[in-house]
């Protein structure tokens, strides 16, 4: 009960201090929380990383093993992005099937890679329509403190960052993995996600879990390193001005700029 | 299998379909097509065959869901198995949970469910025959369904999208434009209170791209209304008469 | 409350009514609601039809698609008809897996067409053994009206009846479509579906929603065009004197034969 | 695989297990096998070894499945995975839904509910080795269960098939029967008050076929009753001693 | 609530009964309940059993057909051991997917058969890498009256030994049944699992399902024909001190000798 | 695919990763690493890369699975889909929940539940990387976690693996080993109290190797009892302070 009051007190104060352009954490509205990345945190996968955004927590293996193309894509590798909120980083989490906000995060996190092209797909080809590389991305939130699609992300495109693709050879039509030999993953892009939220008349980048609770709409907006607006969702049980949009899609080249330095520092 | 790429435009901006860039394709809306239902719709959107029925408010099953405060709204989106080109396995796809949380979220802003708390207001939507834009087509047969089963609502929700093909700005993006093109924008609005509450990308755009895409989808959105309108009308205030 | 009310209101006149020889929408006992049969309405599927049985409606699309047959039936295409009601056709139907009653319903349009062996399935073979056509007929219940057997089963008759079965060539052991060859499926007889109540001593066909909700058991019988009878469903949780069975047999014979009619205009 | 087409019939009328036309195979019941159950039998019919237990009345879960004016019958037909020929996935198929409603409104006539409101009477089935007439042997099993329950009866259900094979009416169609005969009619009675509760068909018979299939099946399911009765009469008042 | 009461009374006069060292159905500590093994009780599998152990009694079938192997196990044949409480043979039960103690019983007796290495699986193998023989061994419980784990492995271990292997052949590189000819199961050992309960200070061998609803922790060790431990697996909500599991082991091995002895009966 | 059998261990008992017979991989284990779980333990055990967090007590849900007498444990293991070599399909496996059993069933004896009547603790257990031993790793986190959550307990519950090696036994058996060795026993211990909370046993042992490895476990636990404790003792009584 009482924790029912002070969440209502914490929302009370960030509309207050919104008024007045400020934060309850301090940061302007346009301002990320501090990124903090670490990869090859998974040794065992062919790839991973740990991204805190904040206070939200994520940790992405990425398992690349030879596979077959779907139907009428014969001439692309496979590329998958799954997202899950783990029942540890949420007292609200359960354990079970994924719910629709799970299925909606999985889906906005994958698409914001696939969109962008970040992965030359064409290369991952071994025998066209039999046998190509499949690259299974899979993010767990461990620790959830708000705006987990950018995070979720984040930890996808850094864990693809930093793959190293085994070699396979073709015998009797089924692939071989050839031990030692390695490659980078084919990048072509680098997709920044950004998620903003409008709280009454402001829009906030990268709210926290707090800002989340009292946001009347939210869009997530991924970039490429082009400056191109690959892909948007947006979310949220109201709406947006065409106006408020258009801000938006600014702020998200913007921050997609500065978080993009952070990706190349790890190519 | 070969396929021959299709020409999706000619030199002078004519679409495979015959439309010019800012052509809707043709939209026909019935309103009450359902017995059962407590307001129903049936939209054609191109070739686009969807129905929309809605129950509610009525009490909300299992209780733990309901809300003391507000009135909630649920929504589902399902394709029918012959809606497309394979048969579809009938249980829900990831694609249309998302699908329905989506326009659940596009038509929540419109309606009023505070008058109603411990209710619960369901949209069931069937598309019978996809084409491009079916999420689009769906939520304006959805708003009318609402509308029709009487339920309080600050204002329609309108939706209509927009796209880049051969390089070019396009309204109502259609279903081989969808898959060869180069992004795919939709969009819903409210289109008196100005209130975008769908909004949606594939693909790629550059900024001023960007803007032009939306500003075109919009004025698809108002099209819509006119047609949501006009289909309202004719079953409520046909020869004066409520 | 007050709808419960009305309901057993509703309840007590028709079986007011029953008394004296009469129906509550002034049918005879052995008459059937109209019949609208629309084919071609999704143009996308191979066949399909929109049927109207009184205030009970169906759409049935029908996809035709090259399949592997069952193990132990290699000369025989593959013949599935299933049946679903949409929750927008019922306030009380749930979104979700069938339950028990749409499974009955679901396998006993099935059986009907199966049974009566409307379909020649040593036609659908392309290689025995190995690649065969496969018919899905699916139907979605869209106003639930009382009678879905009969509605569902004429659905899925008119639409196979629409149906343009494509043609195959085998290339290497493979099946490939020719474009633009079609042929109409291998239709052996007309399947008609026949259900009736009994409602304390009286039996009447093509029960409505508030006749099946004060029945004391249901009868579908399904005939085909020379006259056998080829299946039986008995439902309901009551049941039938010997009589009334042999009663029933030949009422579905007799209103056969009428809707057999309207189907063959559709041939 | 290549088969030789089983000989169903000779000439003069013996069956490929050598049985006459309007015999039935061998049949046995054995009542309060289970320690657990409330009520339980045990029939071998043919091939057939079935299971059935009942408990209850009991309280229902969920409880918002109870009914406050009735009782409510379950009902769970069941095929172990060793019980077939090709092993079974043990999860419950869309045929054993179905036979799971037919049985449940073939025994509800003759179960009295009115006087358990809000309670459950569960009966389940496990069919151990399934043959030919496997629901019709189940529901004599789970009748005779019901009674060892001490449930309050109307009446018995007794059940048996006819069918056609060779273009002749039969008797309690077994396993090769059913699959190549031209028809399998399973039929539930209620042998004191002459009501049929579960009637099903398939295959193709004339009217006049149609007559005399179920005529036979109903001599069938008398001669059924007669065993049911002999085992609860075994169970219950042998020696003279409830 | 009466019922409630009673059980009370039964755990205390349990209690009671074990300070002077004796049981509520007058056995002593370490001695079974008789087991009873029938086998062939289903004829149309390829093996069977039905055995009672005191108040439990389980059927178990075999069913016998080729299969792929596992990847990466190309040499082996398959074997598995599933075991399921039906709804009639316990109050308790409830039809749907097992739960958590269904799939410790099932996995728990399929180890105890796998670990002892009961059946030499080499020697199922028909084509390596391509085709072997797969035994599935299925235990339903039919009364439930305690110690499932033990009734489960004895009828799954008799049901093994009842089975006669049919006879494949390859022709085109398919298994193709050779009608007639059958051989027995390689048999290598015979493992006996044995569970013992603690009741406070006691422990108990075989424990009824009154003698479980007041046990604190219970212990299954399965032994060998070379009175060999091969699998064991603790369960219950509290623990055993060292020496109580040294005991139970010399307990297991014991009681193991004497089951033991009934199933060379069957071989 | 041809694999060159593993040298598991050298004649002077030197085995796979370099260890000697009774020595332990490296063990690491920060306390209170999660913000949002109510508890929480990170355990790297060899290669073993485990998160465990707590929440609780708190209202059960659903609520028939309350217990008026008392409070409840639940507990969940689960390896991410990444954890091990060939990419595992992220639902819950039947390996999985029965590990969750024995893990809740080795916790329950240390976990003073009688205090909160109606509540349940909630142990949940992500294996973001698996090694051998990864049930015992995961228990040690767990414990912890639920100590770092103010649960009151009886004691700790701390867990390691014995196994048989080339024909010797060995404490703390790694992946090699366990698929190639002869047996693996885990076993959980609550140190102070001297109770045996876990025990498995996956292979073939002698009665008195049984004996023999039981006690080799047992001295592991012991051993990762004191890497507990310091764990628990930096974050709590770190420099004198609370």
């Amino acid at each position: 009960m009482n924790s029912l009051i002070l969440d209502q007190l914490k929302r009370d104060k960030i509309l207050d201090l919104l008024k007045t352009g400020k934060r309850i954490d301090g940061r302007s509205l346009d301002e990320q929380r501090p990124l903090i990345i670490e990869t090859g945190v998974i040794p065992k996968a062919n790839g991973s990383a740990r991204v805190k955004l904040g206070d939200t927590e994520i940790i992405t293996g990425v398992k690349i093993q030879p596979d077959k193309p779907f139907p009428d894509l014969g001439d692309k590798g496979i590329l998958i992005c799954t997202a899950e909120i783990l029942p540890l980083a949420d007292p609200n989490a359960e354990p079970g099937p994924p719910n629709e906000e799970v299925i909606e995060l999985a889906r906005v996190v994958d698409r914001g890679i696939r969109e962008t092209e970040m992965i030359d797909l064409h290369q991952l080809v071994l025998i066209e329509d039999k046998s190509v590389i499949g690259m299974f991305i899979d993010s767990s939130v461990i620790d959830s403190g708000g705006n987990l699609f950018d995070a979720c992300s984040y930890a996808s495109v850094a864990g693809i960052l930093s793959c190293t693709v085994p070699k396979y050879e073709i015998k009797d039509e089924a692939p071989v993995l050839v031990e030692g030999v390695t490659s980078k993953p084919p990048i072509k892009t680098l997709p920044v996600s950004v998620t903003m939220a409008r709280i009454g008349d402001h829009i906030v980048v990268d709210p926290t879990k707090d800002e989340e609770s009292c946001m009347d709409a939210r869009i997530t907006i991924t970039t490429n390193s082009d400056g191109n607006i690959c892909a948007v969702q947006k979310g949220g049980s109201d709406g947006f001005t065409a106006e408020q949009l258009l801000e938006c899609s600014e702020m998200a080249l913007a921050v997609g700029r500065k978080i993009r330095k952070q990706f190349e520092k790890l190519m | 299998m070969v396929k021959t790429m299709t020409q999706l435009m000619t030199e002078d901006g004519i679409r495979c379909d015959g439309r010019r860039l800012d052509e809707l394709r043709n939209i026909s809306i019935k309103v009450g097509v359902l017995k059962n239902a407590d307001g129903s719709a049936y939209i054609e959107f191109g070739k686009n065959k969807i129905l929309a029925g809605v129950f509610g408010p009525r009490d909300v099953h299992p209780k733990h869901m309901a809300n003391p405060d507000s009135g909630i709204l649920r929504c589902r989106y399902h394709m029918s198995p012959f809606s497309v080109t394979e048969r579809k396995n009938p249980a829900p796809s990831r694609r249309e949970i998302e699908i329905s949380k989506v326009i659940k979220e596009a038509l929540q802003p419109a309606v009023i469910l505070k008058d109603y708390p411990r209710t619960v207001i369901d949209v069931f939507i069937e598309v019978l025959q996809a084409d491009g834009g079916s999420r689009c087509a769906a939520l304006d047969a959805a708003a009318v369904a609402l509308a029709d089963a009487g339920i309080p609502m600050r204002d329609l929700v309108s939706a209509c999208a927009a796209g880049k093909v051969a390089d070019r700005i396009v309204l109502d993006v259609n279903n081989e434009e969808d898959q060869e093109g180069q992004a795919d924008m939709p969009v819903a609005l409210m289109p008196n209170m100005g209130k975008i509450t769908l909004l949606q990308l594939d693909g790629m755009l550059k900024p001023e791209e960007f803007k032009t895409c939306m500003q075109t989808a919009l004025v698809g959105c108002k099209r819509v209304y006119e047609v949501q309108r006009k289909a309202l009308m004719e079953k409520y205030f046909q020869n004066g008469e409520q």
